[in-house]
Order: structure tokens, then sequence, then C-alpha cells
């Protein structure tokens, strides 16, 4: 077992060097971000100092060495475009992000999972017809045509909901008293880009309840527990649902990673200031730092919750481990 | 002891042919298959179909121009609603956008560029991804590692976000696009081919060709990668409504297909301010366009993805 | 009295593709089971041996149904019952073990839940009289400290250990009839044995009616007082063991026998001709005949009937009919 | 290049000023320097002694992401966004205002001698930061010398010393006359006059101040999400008057139809650049006020047209694109008809600009079938392809619109949409930002100063940012470069003008009404409130602290 996860974790830190790597050498195909400072007019001079500053004018190789040391200690520099160090602007986007993809998660599982069990259980119904055109229409409406008909209809139409931004609460780092009142205020603008972005979700989150769900109850271990005669509600509520959520619950897991962290589209339509917002001005802006920053801890995290799984599984299931 | 040959007439054979073409095609289903051919119907002959071109506004008549304007002379009439509300007319049956071009034409055109770029950027990623799947499976030891090492590191990075970055490399442009979706989904093909793969090395025939001195490259491509194409089909089938997804979403945000081309996902990020105006049209049709076609194509690859995996038929 | 257990005419099918292929899996068959006796049901794979023993708790997949046929256990028609009432029978009076012993145990519980569970929804055992109820069963399938095992999760065993607690789960509920599906199949051969004579002594504890579901004739040998043969969803002959080994009545029960590897001989292996047939497409007349070394004119146009031939055995063939067999 | 172009910038200072009534006000002023002083023209500051209080919030809405290095003059970039933030936190020794567009702000003296080698400014009495600290001539020198912006390497050679006289009292002596001196230094043109403190900066340092940064300005900072959001609050102790508005909240919102949504809410006072779809919306809504905020003039680029193999380089070609341009049609449906169609590529704003209103140029023309004929004369008598039409971002509509009356004559290309920050990047390189010579380019550059600075910038050989390089034009700047006669630098600055428009270098379209919007709470009601736009040559409504709102419930 310790040397699973050994190998593991060497796995994903092999994955995520490189996953730096890939970043750090994208990002800088992207153009030169020292044109971006020099509006028409600009001081050479001034260019100079920028680009020295930044680090740009030396050589590529040991750009990339000061970078992987400073990421090493934690520190991804500073934004080129918003001048201040890309750690504080990410963390001080990361809880919007947050509250709007804990949202569409909650979104997500609340009509995902129940409508997938449902189908499962009465598989080849009509009931799983349903579910399966739900699950179909959820994952075939790109986030942008769900946003835009929300924001039609009850932004625009019924005036219910207000369409821009996230209201005027924030989470300060600096005033704790902002640490807890944030997730409850301005509950009116999370509705529709949480709707918006949690449907695609659903839909996953349906299909994956429901093959998760046929797969379990079609083992060996759920027709033992039939045969022993235990009531079909305790065989699903008890056997089934427990093993099912393993699959659901990891999916979920990185599900979650995705709509906190890249829910770009939806985040840019709702001026939803999140880390995708975050990450598209640092694009449009040429500013590696912050993209490096953005897609790192994006990386990051989906990396660091794969290698848990993987643990977890390990030892959940030996012959996981055996087979890997 | 003799082995008893089963009777058969060579009627029956053709009978039991027919009897399962038969079934396969009675099974597929039949709307996301009309639709799929009805927008590829519509791609391909677009340019017979349409009643206007995809770039230049209908011409107005005087009277048009003098009702709207209030001068004899226009360029054109932007915005006419749909023939069902007041003022659309059967001449643009689903109106104008802002340039006065006609929406039936425009959306006609960019079926085209939505399966075009779809299937194209699909194809190139599947043929990329098998092949280094294939590699990585079969070579095994370092090939393996490095290549699934880059297929995890890869797969880390979200699709979209991944697009929107090479996208910022390449600039916008249709085959830009292709080649972002290529080089975003080899990943995919290449860890499933690869799994596959590990398991058919290990089969008589792999072996056999072995033991007999067929070539590394000749087993690859004569023995391992037609054996894996029912995978990598369904794969396909399933990854191209992403394809057109992504693409939409690449348009929306300016970084895709460029202007004036009628990319569906363009139309909708240029008429977003219209939403606000009650023109709720000029964003809707494109919407339902790429709805339609994603869904059509995930119900094929769906139906697909049952019939190819025996353990899936009574899903 | 009515013997433990009685099918008559047990008839499942499979509809599929809406309802457009159907697949006879048991296709009239018919048994009876006295208390402490052992039937074995024989066959190659896909020839209806699980379905009939699904058929008999009535859990079938979703696509079969039970179209005909009577199934009393001690009289009662277990057909005419409830879902409710069924699951009241299942466990409590009839148990089953499972083929695949690493699969048949919920990895996300422990021993101690597992085997409990009958007990406890059948007996309503709680507390400390439910812990010592699952001791006994521990302890009785021969589980070293059970006290500790059982506290245990599934992946924490082997094989033969597994299947040991899967056959103190089928002990739980005190049923009357267990139905064993192939249990050993995925087991050592030492390990095998050891079952096999776990299961014995079980029986020989309980008295409890045993469908012992095979392919190997050599546990059927000796494990079983009666033999079913299936074929294509019927049974094609029934014996008592000693008649089946001695005097096998049906082509396909010869068959079956001579692919029996034998000891101290170096003939080759024989394997019988032929597939399996397809259940949804069966030839016409006898569904042997494809395969049969003595099918003749009359086995391609007619079906055999049941023909008793002797000792209380039947066969279900047309050279077991004398006048036929002259012919 | 630049230093030529600033040269032609001073000279304009040179212009003797009409200011005695401006004068008869001031206070009376102890000469600092002495001998022969160049005449200067800066209007007297209006102060207001009586203590208002502030009252109300004003929420703007600045239509990109906000950048916090916006709150440091020190890296000033030329962006006129800046000063927005200028305006609100710091303050300038001279700044446009109202009156005039050089205006004493910290400074009440500035005196520059006739041989441009001396520069002198008395500070007002009591000037303090808003941690209290006092500012004195030592924060000025160090400005001076830690200023990193645009213009400052310029700054820094003509430079000799500076001499701090007294606390009030400071004089910057040159090396070599430096005629553009007042006009740089002017708070409208750099970064350099905007004062920053001291020993605060040296304390937090760059990226600490730009966190929060401290001025002398009207408003106090008080707190910034990056990109999204900035605060500021009302600094009671401002030495011109007190701020009439108590909070003001600045927030980046980059879509128009956020913007629009946020006035219509009430969730936004005043918001910029509304154009296009959503402009008759916002004209008919009866809560909100417009102004038309005349900012520059539209007109297109011909990148390479010089090149023999470009189809741009016959002037038939360049004459028959004006030809097929609907200019009126293009207006109202851009600009609902505001937008005034244009003869000259240089905004009036700008000094010495030729008014291209039919009087000095000639309107364009709109006639199709002109510039048909006159394709038929050249190389392609059935049109051709060009490769990109470039317009300037994010005004794709208006491109889209352009290029459909280019195909209608027969000249066909294809729109290359490219975000903001990449579009400003590839002017800023000229011709050398577009390879290739079948490039058109849509722009729009609304520059303070004499109508030489956009020449300077896009119509000399010498510019990085040149896209026209002629001789004729050369040699008519090289005059106007040398020249110390106000009539003839403005005769020849005009006679540039006239060649780009005639020969069809520069296409200009219309005159862009850069329109901004205020909601019901901004006062006074009614049509009163368009004097916040009276600053001259702003695009934006500076100074913030005469902004007045409602009081908040």
């Amino acid at each position: 077992m310790r040397r699973y996860i050994l190998v593991r974790a060497l796995y994903s830190l092999v994955t995520l060097w490189l996953l730096v790597t890939i970043i750090f050498g994208m990002v800088r195909l992207t153009g030169d971000p020292i044109q971006m400072k020099g509006e028409v007019g600009a001081d050479p001079v001034y260019l100079e100092e920028i680009k020295k500053r930044w680090g740009l004018d030396k050589a590529l190789h040991q750009q990339y060495a000061s970078f992987i040391g400073k990421l090493l200690q934690g520190d991804f520099g500073h934004s080129f475009e918003k001048s201040l160090s890309v750690r504080d602007i990410y963390f001080e986007r990361l809880p919007n992000s947050l509250k709007l993809g804990l949202a569409a998660f909650v979104i997500s599982i609340v009509l995902g999972v129940p409508l997938g069990m449902l189908s499962a259980l009465r598989v080849n119904t009509w009931w799983d017809n349903v579910g399966k055109m739900i699950a179909l229409v959820g994952l075939s409406m790109p986030g942008f045509f769900v946003g835009m008909v929300l924001i039609i209809i009850f932004g625009i139409e019924l005036g219910w909901l207000p369409v821009l931004g996230k209201g005027g609460s924030a989470l300060v780092w600096g005033s704790p008293s902002t640490w807890l009142t944030f997730w409850f205020r301005d509950w009116l603008h999370l509705i529709m880009p949480a709707f918006a972005l949690g449907w695609y979700f659903s839909g996953a989150m349906l299909r994956i309840t429901r093959s998760g769900m046929l797969d379990v109850l079609g083992s060996d271990y759920i027709k033992l527990v039939r045969l022993k005669g235990v009531p079909e509600r305790m065989v699903v509520a008890k056997h089934a649902l427990k093993n099912s959520m393993i699959p659901v619950l990891t999916f979920a897991g990185l599900n979650l990673l995705i709509m906190v962290n890249v829910a770009v589209v939806i985040e840019v339509i709702f001026n939803w200031p999140g880390v995708g917002q975050l990450l598209y001005d640092g694009l449009s802006n040429r500013d590696f730092p912050m993209v490096q920053g953005v897609v790192l801890m994006s990386g990051l995290m989906i990396v660091m919750l794969n290698f848990t799984i993987d643990v977890l599984y390990g030892y959940v299931d030996p012959r996981i481990r055996l087979s890997r | 002891m003799a082995t008893i040959p089963v009777r058969a007439t060579p009627f029956d054979g053709i009978f039991r042919v027919a009897r399962r073409s038969y079934r396969v095609v009675a099974d597929v289903p039949s709307i996301p298959l009309l639709i799929v051919s009805i927008l590829t119907f519509v791609a391909i002959f677009a340019p017979v179909l349409a009643p206007h071109g995809k770039l230049d506004p209908v011409k107005p008549t005087p009277a048009q121009c003098q009702a709207k304007f209030g001068m004899a002379n226009c360029p054109y009439i932007d915005n006419v609603p749909p023939f069902w509300l007041s003022g659309g007319t059967f001449d643009t049956p689903l109106g104008t956008d802002f340039l006065g071009r006609d929406m039936l034409s425009r959306l006609m055109y960019g079926a085209r560029i939505s399966l075009v770029v779809a299937l194209t950027g699909t194809l190139f990623a599947g043929a990329l991804g098998t092949l280094l799947g294939v590699m990585a499976g079969y070579m095994g030891k370092w090939w393996d590692q490095i290549i699934m090492r880059v297929t995890d590191a890869w797969l880390t990075l979200p699709s979209l976000v991944f697009a929107i970055l090479l996208s910022s490399v390449r600039g916008p442009g249709l085959w830009n696009v292709v080649l972002i979706l290529a080089l975003v989904f080899w990943s995919r093909y290449s860890r499933a081919v690869r799994g596959e793969v590990l398991a058919l090395r290990e089969r008589d025939f792999v072996r056999l060709a072995e033991i007999n001195g067929v070539g590394k490259f000749t087993i690859m491509f004569r023995h391992l990668v037609p054996n894996v194409m029912n995978t990598v089909m369904v794969l396909f089938s399933l990854q191209v409504g992403v394809a057109v997804i992504i693409e939409a979403s690449l348009s929306f945000l300016g970084v895709g297909v460029p202007p004036p081309e009628p990319s569906w996902g363009l139309m909708m990020a240029q008429e977003r301010e219209s939403l606000m105006e009650g023109r709720w049209w000029l964003a809707v049709f494109p919407g339902i366009g790429i709805t339609m076609l994603v869904l059509s194509a995930n119900m094929l690859g769906d139906w697909l993805r049952v019939r190819l995996d025996p353990q899936l038929r009574n899903r | 009295m009515p013997p433990r257990l009685r099918v008559t005419d047990l008839r499942t099918h499979y509809f599929g593709f809406g309802g457009t292929r159907v697949v006879k899996a048991v296709d009239g068959v018919s048994f009876t089971l006295e208390a402490g006796e052992t039937i074995g049901l024989v066959g190659e794979s896909g020839c209806g041996k699980t379905t009939t023993c699904y058929s008999l708790v009535r859990l079938l997949p979703p696509g079969a149904r039970i179209l005909s046929g009577r199934i009393e256990l001690e009289g009662e028609d277990l057909l005419t019952k409830s879902q409710a009432e069924l699951r009241e029978i299942r466990g409590r009076r009839i148990a089953t073990i499972l083929q695949d012993p690493m699969a048949s145990l919920d990895p996300l519980f422990s021993i101690y839940d597992q085997v409990a569970e009958p007990a406890y929804y059948h007996r309503a055992l709680r507390g400390q009289t439910l812990r010592r109820r699952v001791l006994e069963l521990l302890t009785a399938v021969r589980i070293p400290s059970p006290e500790r095992r059982m506290r245990d999760f599934p992946h924490q065993m082997s094989g033969g250990m597994r299947q040991r607690i899967v056959g103190a789960i089928a002990q739980a509920g005190g049923p009357q009839v267990i139905i064993a599906d192939e249990p050993t199949t995925n087991l050592d051969v030492t390990i095998q044995l050891q079952y096999l004579n776990l299961l014995k002594e079980l029986q020989r504890a309980s008295g409890v009616a045993l469908i012992f579901v095979t392919h190997n004739l050599g546990i059927v040998a000796k494990m079983c007082d009666k033999v079913a043969v299936m074929y294509a969803g019927k049974i094609v002959e029934m014996q008592s063991v000693r008649g089946l080994f001695y005097d096998p009545r049906h082509p396909y029960t010869r068959a079956l026998l001579d692919s029996m590897p034998k000891l101290g001989t170096k003939e080759p292996l024989y394997a019988i001709p032929g597939q399996p047939p397809d259940l949804s497409a069966l030839p016409p007349g006898c569904s042997f005949q494809p395969r049969c070394p003595h099918a003749m004119d009359r086995c391609r146009h007619q079906e055999p009937e049941e023909q008793p031939v002797g000792n209380g055995a039947i066969a279900k063939c047309w050279l077991s009919v004398p006048e036929v067999a002259r012919e | 290049m630049i230093t030529r172009f600033l040269a032609a910038i001073a000279g304009l200072t040179l212009v003797a000023a009409t200011c005695t009534d401006v004068a008869a006000q001031s206070p009376s002023r102890a000469p600092i320097l002495s001998g022969p002083l160049a005449k200067l023209d800066i209007k007297d500051a209006q102060i207001q002694t009586a203590k208002g209080k502030p009252q109300g919030t004003l929420t703007i809405a600045q239509h990109f992401g906000l950048d916090p290095g916006w709150l440091d003059p020190l890296e000033h970039g030329y962006a006129i966004t800046q000063m927005t933030y200028d305006y609100l936190v710091h303050d300038a020794m001279i700044k446009p205002m109202p009156q005039g567009e050089f205006t004493y702000s910290l400074a009440e003296q500035a005196e520059m001698t006739a041989d441009f080698l001396k520069a002198a400014f008395r500070l007002r009495p009591g000037l303090k930061f808003h941690d209290g600290q006092p500012l004195t001539t030592a924060d000025v020198k160090w400005t001076y010398e830690n200023f990193k912006g645009f213009y400052s390497k310029l700054f820094r050679d003509k430079l000799e010393h500076i001499q701090v006289v007294d606390d009030r009292t400071i004089i910057f002596h040159f090396k070599q006359p430096f005629l553009e001196f007042m006009d740089l230094y002017n708070g409208g043109v750099s970064g350099i006059g905007w004062i920053v403190p001291r020993h605060y900066y040296e304390k937090v340092g760059r990226d600490g101040f730009k966190a929060h940064p401290i001025g002398a300005g009207p408003y106090k900072f008080v707190s910034q999400q990056a990109g999204v959001q900035m605060v500021f609050e009302a600094w009671g102790e401002y030495w011109r008057r007190t701020p009439a508005t108590k909070t003001i909240v600045v927030k980046g919102i980059s879509q128009l139809a956020a913007r629009v949504a946020g006035l219509e809410t009430g969730e936004l006072d005043l918001a910029f650049g509304m154009t296009g779809k959503l402009l008759p919306r916002v004209m008919q809504d009866k809560n909100l006020r417009w102004v038309p905020n005349y900012t520059s003039v539209w007109y297109l680029m011909f990148p390479g047209y010089n090149e023999p193999d470009s189809p741009f380089h016959d002037k038939r070609v360049r004459q028959a694109v004006s030809l097929a341009i609907n200019r009126q049609f293009l207006a109202r449906q851009e600009s609902q008809g505001i937008g005034k169609v244009w003869g000259n590529w240089i905004s009036p704003e700008n000094r010495d600009a030729v008014k291209g209103d039919g009087t000095e140029l000639p309107l364009p023309e709109f006639n199709p079938e002109k510039a048909k004929q006159m394709l038929a004369q050249t190389k392609f008598p059935n049109g051709f392809d060009f490769e990109w039409y470039v317009p300037f971002v994010p005004y794709l509509d208006m491109g889209e619109r352009v290029v459909t009356d280019l195909r209608a004559v027969g000249i066909r290309g294809k729109l290359q949409a490219v975000e903001g920050p990449a579009f400003r990047a590839k002017i800023g390189q000229g011709r050398k930002g577009y390879p290739g010579n079948r490039t058109i380019v849509q722009n729009i550059d609304p520059r303070p100063g004499g109508a030489q600075a956009p020449i300077s910038v896009y119509a000399v050989c010498g510019s990085p940012a040149s896209f026209v390089c002629e001789p004729p034009i050369e040699e008519l700047w090289a005059k106007h470069q040398t020249s110390r006669n106000p009539e003839e630098r403005d005769r020849l600055i005009k006679a540039i003008q006239k060649v780009l428009i005639e020969e069809y270098y520069m296409v200009p379209m219309y005159w862009n009404p850069f329109v901004h919007v205020v909601g019901p709470r901004v006062l006074p009601e009614g049509k009163g409130f368009e004097r916040y736009w009276d600053t001259l040559h702003a695009p934006y409504p500076w100074p913030w602290e005469v902004w007045e709102v409602k009081a908040d419930k």
C-alpha cells in the first residue's frame, strides 16, 4: 500500500510538472505582453523597464527556472495587467467563484442525483426515458444559451432577477465579519448564473448516477442482499445508494472544481467576478502570471483530488491497487 | 466423433442477414437521425437552399425604406421579426439581423460551419489520439510512461480553458478552431485506446503475429488499430457534440470563427444586446440550432455506444 | 405431507427488443425435492440453470417473465404470492449462495452487518442476541477468531473465507431450501473440497434441502442425491446420481459424461460437437438434434415427450420410447 | 520622434495669452525666478471656502476591467482612462479644469524663464496628504525623480538638477531649453505632475501603493477588488472645496448590456461608451440622461498601401473605399444619427484641426456607383479580395457594417476580431503590426493636444506607430518642427492634414459621440448636469469633486 501511494504521488507530481511546463510554454506562445502596455505613443524606455521588471528580458530557460523556483515557494508572481500579486487577486476572487460553484453544485446534485436514481430504479420505463431525455438535453444546451434564455425570461421580461454581477456583498479576507455573511447575501444575484452553470452538470450527474446505480443494482452483492429478503427500500437506500454514490461523488467533486475554476462563459455572461473571468481577462491581456496562476491552481486542485481518489479506491478495493 | 454440420439453405443465410440488418436499422433512433440528416443536407446544399446570401443584406424596396427610415433609399432593413410576428414577411421567414441579413440563410450556412468544424476537429483528434494510444499500449515501457503522463497532464486542463488558451496562441479563424479541437481532444482517445490495447496485446492473434516475426508497425496498424475502432467510434460520436459546443463557446467569446461568417455561437454573441430590446429570436434561433445538433449527435452516440458494447445492451 | 419443494412445468422467458425477441430460458421444468435431499442441476452455460434458480425466488432481471407453472414450497404456491410475502420467504425459507464469492459481498459493509441482515429482518433479532447469533453462524462455517473477523470488511478476506461467510448468511435465516449456484467454481481445488464438506455437514445438521447448480459432474457425484440434466431450458434427463453415471439415457448426458476427463487414461478429451443453441431461435423438433449423433428424422420434426425410464428416472428422448427406438 | 512631437506641442505655450481677468483675481505673486520670463497661460483655481457636507453615493461603470496600476501616477501610461483615478485620489501641480486646459492646482504659481532653462513652482500653503502629512517640495522632487511612466526618459534626460528652495518653492534646472516642459508637466498629459507622498510610497512599496494608494486628491481610497470594484470616500480637507459626493464606487463592467441594465435598475449612476444596439433604449428611457460627448473621428488606414503590390497603392482604390461607405446610414445605425459625418480624421477638439464639416474640408461623399467606376479604371475592374478588415475593439458591429458596404462595390474582406489589448498593441506597432499589405484598419484616437499630436504618431515616417510615410508630408513636417512662427506652424500643420485627406491616406467616417449616461440620482435634475463635461479635451467628466448626487436614503 505504501508503495502504491508513493507511485501515485510520484505520478501526480510528474503530471503537475508537465502541466506547469505546458502552461509555461503555451502562455509564452500567445504573444508579447510588453506590447499590451505599449499603447500608441508609449515611451520605449518605459517599456524596457517593464520588460526588465517582469523578467522577460532573460532567456527562456532562466525565466522557466525562476518561475519554478518561485512556484515552489507558493509565489505565482505579479499580474502584468492588474499589478498586484496573482495569489492575492486569485484568493480575492475565489470566494465569488466558490459561491457560484457551490450553488451550481447543489443544483446539479439536487436535480441530477434523484432523477438518475429514479431512472435506474425504473429502468427502461417511461420514467427512465424522461430522465434520459432530460440528461441529454442538459448536456446538449450550451451554458451560454441557457444563461441568455434565463436572462430574457427572468431578467428582462419578468424583471424578477438582477442580471449582472454578484451584488454588493463580498468576502474580504481582512474583515472576518464578512467570512460568514458573504455566503448568505445577494441570493437573487446567484440564482440565474448558478442555474445556467448547474444545468449542464446536472445532466452529467443524472447520467453518471443512473449508470452507477445500474452497475450496482446489477451486481452480485445486491442480488445477494435481495436474496436475503431485505426489504426493497432498504436494498436501495442502504446498499445500492451507498455503493453507487462513490463514483457519483468522485465525479461531483471533479465537477465542483471545474465549476469553481473555469466557469468562463457563464461568468462572462453574467459579469460574475470570479476566477473564470480572471482567466479570460488574463488571456486577452496576455497576462502570463495571471493565466499561469489560475490554470495551475485548477490543475493543482484536480490533480490533488485525483490523487486522493486513487488512494481511497486503493484502500477500498485491493484489485485497483494491483492493476495499476 | 463426427461433427454434425448445421444444415441450412442459402436462403436462411440471406434471411438472417436481412433480419439482422433490419433490426439494426429499425433500432436506430429515428428522430435524431432525421435531424442530423436534415442538418447535413442543409449544410451541404446551403448555397442552393438558402433564399438569400450569407453575407449580403437583403435588398429592400423603396416602400420598405420609406416605412422604416423615412427615406427612399436604404441599404437594408435591419431587425425584421420572423413572419409570425407583426412586421415579419415571408421573404425573410425568420427575420433579419442587425445588418439586414436573412436569418434563415445564415442559420443554414451556420450548420455548415458547425458540422465541418466539429467533424474534422474530432476526426483529427481521433486520429492523433488513436495513434498515440496504440503506441503507448503496445510499445509499453518509456513510450507508455511518456505518452500517458502527457495525457494525464492534458486531461487535467479543462477542455474549454485549454481551447481558449490555444485560441489566443493561434488567433481566431475557422481552421484554427479545428486545430484547437484536435489538440484538445486527442487525450480522451489515447487514454481509452491504450487500455484497450493493453488487453488486446495479450490476445492470441497478436501473440501469433509476434511469433511469426511480423513487424511492430504492421502489428499496430494491421491488428491493433482495426480492433480498437469500436471504442474510437463510440468516443468519436460522443465527442462530436462536445466539439460543437466548444466551437460555439469559442465563437461566443470572440476567439473562434471570426465575423462576418455566420457561426451559430458568434451569431448569439453578436445579438446578445438585442435580447434586451426584446428581439429574442436573433439569439434564440442559433441557440436552438446548436441544441438540436448536439442533442441528436449525443443520442446517436448513445445508441452507438449501446450497440457496440454488448454489456450495455439493456441500459 | 407435501414435498419440501415441488416445481411443475415452470416456464420463464425473456422478452427483448420490444417483445420481438423471445428467449425461452426455462421451458417446462418440473422436479421435486424432499427435506435433506440434494438435487444437482447440470448443463452447459446458458441452458437455463441459473434462470430456474432465480425463478424459484422470483428475482428475475427486467424483461424476464414467468409464464406458467407452479412452485410449491411445502405446498404453498410461490407464484401466487405478493412481493412482500416473497420477501418473507427469501433468506428465511429459501436461501441462496452465489457463484463468485469476491463479488457477492457488499464492499462497504462489515461482515457482521451482512451476516446479521437475514436474522435482523426475518427473526427480529436485535442487540446482543443478534450478535450471538452471528458469532454462532461464523463459528459454524469455521471462521477463525470470528469475534475479530466480523468487524472486518470483505476486501480483507480471502475467496474461500468469503464464500464461507456467504454460507453463513445462507444459514442465518434458518432456511428450508438452499440454492447453491455454482458455489465453488471460483475457488481453488483444495478449498473447494473443504467448502463442499462444510456444506454437507451443515445440511446434515439442519436437514435443509439443497439445489446444487453446477457443470462439474465430479461435484455432482459427491454432493447430490439426484440429478437433473438441462439442455436448452428443458430437463432432458432426471435420475439418481448412481443411475446417471451408470446408465445415462439421454445422448446429451452421455456426451457430458464422455467429456469428463478420466484418470489413468490417455484418451483425447471429447468435446460435444456444435454450439449450444440460440434460445431465441430453437431448431424444430428436439433441441439437441443438430448436435446429436443418433438424430433421426423424427427428432427433426417432433419434440420428444418426457418418458419414464425406470427407477423413477425420466428422459426426454425418442430413443427412450421403446416403439420409436425399435423402428 | 516623440521629442520632436513634444517640441511641437511646446510651441503652443509660446502663444501669448490674454489673461487680464484671471490676473485680477489671482493672489499677489512674488516672482521666484529672475530675468525675462516666458508668458504662460495658466488659469487660477476656483476655491470654495465654505465647507459643504458630502452626501450620497455615485456608482460609476468603467467599460473594462479595473487595473490597480491606474492608482499609481509614477507608472502613468498614455491611457486617458488612468486620469479618472488621478483626478480622484491624487492632485497635480497644474491640470485641465473647466476654466482652462492649464489651471493651477497644487501650485499657486508657476514660472518659466524665457530661455526655457528653468521652471519654478510655488505650492499653496498648508497642503496635506490624506494621512495628514504635509505635502512639500520634497515630495514634488521625489515624484519627478522616481517617475517611471511615459515620457520619463525625456524628463530625466533634460533635467540638470532640482533646487528645493524651501518647503513651498522648487526650481527645475534643465540642460537644454525645455520648450514643451509646461505642456507635458500638465496633469492632462503625463503622470509626472501628479504628486505622490514620498514617505508612504517608500514605506509600502510599489505594490503596496497600488493596493492602497494615498494622495492629496479630493477622494480617499477605501478599498478595491482587483478588476472589479474600487471604493473612494470624500476627503473633507481637500484644499479646493469639500467634495460634494460622499462615496464614489467604480465598477469594471465590460459588457454594454450589463451597463445598460445597471443604469436601468439604478445600480449604476454613470456609465460610459453607450453605442450601437442599445443606444436607442438608453435615449428613450425617461429616467436616464445622456450627453453626446464628442471625442474623436472614426477613420480607416491602409497599412502597407505604399508598396506597389498593395491593392490600396492606387489612390483611386482608396477613393473607392471612401465612396463606398454610407456614412450617414452608418452613423444612424451606430449612434442614432448623433454621430456627425466628418471630413477630417482629426477631431475638431484638437487645436489646429482643419474642420471637416464641409467648410475647410468637404464632407465625404457616398456614391457606390462612382466607387465602382473608380475601380473600373484600376487593375480591379471586378473588385478584389483584401485580407483583413481590423475594427477598433469592441466596435465589431460597426466593422461588419463597413465591410458590408465595401462588399457592395466589390471590395471583399473578412473581419479580424482581436481582443482589445491586442488591438491596441498592434496599433502601437504601426505598419509592423499588420503584416502584408492587404489590410484595412479602423481606428479612433482621442488624443489630447494639438492636431500635430495624432499626425506625429500616425502620419510621419519616424513614429513607431506610423501608418503613413510620404515625402511631401515629411517636408512639411520638418519645416513645422523647426519653425518658431505660430502662424507658419499653423499653416503647415493644416497643409499636412489636407494632404492626408485629399490623397485618401486616411479615410474619415464620422465624429464619434462617446455617449455618457447618468441615472436619476445625479444632481442637478434636468439639463444642468451637462456642466460636468466642461473640462476641455477630456473624454471623461473630470473633476470629480464637483459631482453632486442625491443623499442616500
